[in-house]
């Protein structure tokens, strides 16, 4: 990488005042007033001259300065609306009853869904081993030659790939859980469940977006980080 | 270990602090490397030119004053002590007395090891004192988001993943009780067995005659515990007499008659 | 103020590869990989072209592109952080374990808990490991294939993102400890010195070989590293 040049690109230091107010814009949670400006960046700075050369600056840029009413804003100009939905993938997070039926798959493979709830101490429904099928994560892996001859699942090649493991045998064992800490019970959202609710329809994948109970909680992580 | 999260990290580099503020400053050591470092510290040298001998006496010192004010040391502290005493006096041996290895290798294997938290020390609070993420520099406050289209895509990290299994393990392993067959003789039997053959010993016998042979390990401990709760019940019932001349002799049986 | 401003709009049209780059990163809710943006922007667009025109037009403004091992995003330039920082939470303060915990991880990946605590001259609490992974600092990172194939820990992404790093070959100070061979175990560094300075020693070999059991371990870090 060649080293990056102290000035902006026409050559010209940019002015410190032009800085703050777009480092202030930038970083603001919303839409901002003039005087709302000023009261981070200083009563010394020049702010509508600061946003006016923001302005000039942007237009025509991918991310442009915009004004409504009395608050200024960037956003991304409008024409490339369309890339920012463009994604192909949507990224969702698994449940809690995901994550843990995914976890015992992975460190008790094969195990029937039976076997699952054991552990789990709470039924599972259809769906939380649908998506992490769906997800590639998990696949049947013949039954089990018991009465009832009850469908086995294992993880697969797939969900190595995703954990960044080489072997299953890579998964840290009871001992270190608990001296990494993790077998502390934690007082978090996670315990303020109560075990035995019925879950089924926060396995529903199409439920997520209801917001029903513990997806909330898990969604509630991306903010706290 | 208790004062570490008192002394946050962000600040500035470990103190430096005179011999009678340590005295009462205990529990802010995490153990006897780090006292020794912060005593090193002190020497106000380079760790490559500090002086062992005078650091093992320093920390001995510090061990006797803390001593003396009746504060409880932890043992790898006492362990630390008498090891920097050996060594001590070790370096003040005649050279030609010195064991192998040698009071002068163990001197700079202590210094290597000071050396290296020191350098870990200092790269830590270099780290803390960078331009960090939250606090010197910020992302964008409320970024449009870039979303989003059919194929979905699950998402979960690893740590998640284990931390969950260690949740769950936490809270439900006490559940699943996977009750192991083991091979035992039951009381029953044993009485059963018992009274059959106690009829045909005409004289003192020993109890192993009478007890189930197997060549499982644990089925013979099982028989001669049952075994013997047998010949004591059936002598309380009567049926049996029981003799034993010593502690640990032959426990011998006949039949009452 | 000097009207040091305006240059964007007039005449040069900005190159609408630069402009989709620009607006995807602006509009992403985290650092993104070149292969991340390209799945926004599509196949035709010069990614990695687009990425170092902006590195340059950015430099030196308020806002600025950085890279962060392979992700890269816009953030503020961090000479302004006193201006923003007032309205925020304070960054949770690490424990001086976590502090030191977190340095060694980093300086010596992958690392097992018993080299860690090798150089601490403790043991590592409970909770200490838990709270750097719970940060997104630290994550497991496979076995060292010894005898009772330990786990090792190492840094994550978000790690170089937090403290600014380009690469861990940016650690503060990193170059010099490595030359002052700081980062080897002592066993190594023993036997590095020069033996000639104790006159009467045939007995110095012993002494290498008895020591070295648990610390080839970190030697083969080195090299990796």
């Amino acid at each position: 990488m060649s080293d990056a040049v102290p000035h902006a690109a026409d050559g010209n230091p940019v002015d410190d005042s032009v800085r703050a107010v777009e480092a202030t814009l930038f970083a603001a949670e919303e839409a901002m007033t003039a005087d709302q400006i000023r009261a981070h960046v200083g009563e010394a700075v020049d702010v509508a001259g600061a946003l006016a050369a923001l302005e000039t600056h942007y237009a025509g840029r991918g991310i442009e300065l915009v004004r409504r009413g009395r608050h200024w804003r960037f956003q991304t100009a409008p024409d490339l609306g369309r890339l920012l939905r463009r994604e192909r993938t949507q990224l969702r997070r698994l449940s809690r009853a995901g994550v843990e039926t995914l976890a015992i798959i992975a460190y008790h493979e094969p195990v029937s869904r039976a076997e699952i709830e054991a552990i789990r101490g709470v039924q599972i429904s259809k769906g939380t081993l649908d998506v992490l099928m769906e997800a590639g994560w998990v696949r049947p892996a013949g039954r089990r030659e018991v009465p009832g001859r009850p469908l086995i699942y294992a993880t697969t090649p797939d969900f190595l790939v995703h954990f960044g493991l080489q072997s299953r045998r890579d998964l840290p064992g009871i001992a270190e859980l608990k001296a990494a800490g993790l077998l502390d019970p934690v007082d978090d959202a996670f315990d303020a469940l109560d075990p035995d609710e019925d879950e089924d329809a926060d396995d529903v994948p199409d439920a997520h977006n209801s917001g029903a109970g513990s997806h909330d909680l898990l969604e509630s992580d991306n903010e706290s980080g | 270990m208790t004062g570490a999260g008192a002394h946050g990290f962000d600040g500035p580099p470990p103190r430096e602090r005179e011999p009678e503020q340590l005295t009462l400053d205990l529990d802010g050591w995490e153990g006897p490397l780090d006292l020794l470092l912060s005593l090193a510290r002190g020497q106000k040298v380079d760790l490559r030119q500090i002086s062992i001998l005078d650091l093992a006496k320093q920390y001995l010192d510090y061990v006797d004053s803390a001593r003396s004010l009746k504060l409880e040391l932890a043992a790898d502290y006492l362990v630390m002590a008498a090891w920097l005493a050996f060594l001590k006096s070790a370096l003040l041996l005649p050279k030609e007395e010195q064991a192998d290895p040698s009071p002068e290798e163990l001197a700079l294997r202590l210094q290597l090891r000071l050396e290296r938290l020191n350098a870990m020390r200092d790269a830590g609070a270099r780290l803390m004192a960078r331009d960090r993420d939250g606090r010197d520099v910020f992302a964008r406050g409320d970024p449009e988001g870039l979303r989003v289209v059919a194929d979905r895509q699950w998402d979960c990290d690893y740590f998640t993943l284990i931390n969950a299994y260690g949740q769950l393990r936490a809270r439900t392993t006490p559940r699943l009780h996977v009750v192991k067959r083991r091979a035992v003789v039951t009381l029953e039997e044993a009485i059963d067995r018992l009274s059959r053959m106690i009829a045909q010993a005409v004289d003192w016998t020993r109890i192993e005659h009478f007890l189930a042979k197997s060549e499982l390990p644990e089925l013979r401990k099982s028989s001669l515990a049952s075994g013997f709760v047998a010949a004591l019940e059936l002598a309380r019932q009567g049926h049996v007499l029981l003799e034993q001349e010593d502690i640990y002799a032959p426990l011998m049986l006949k039949a009452r008659r």
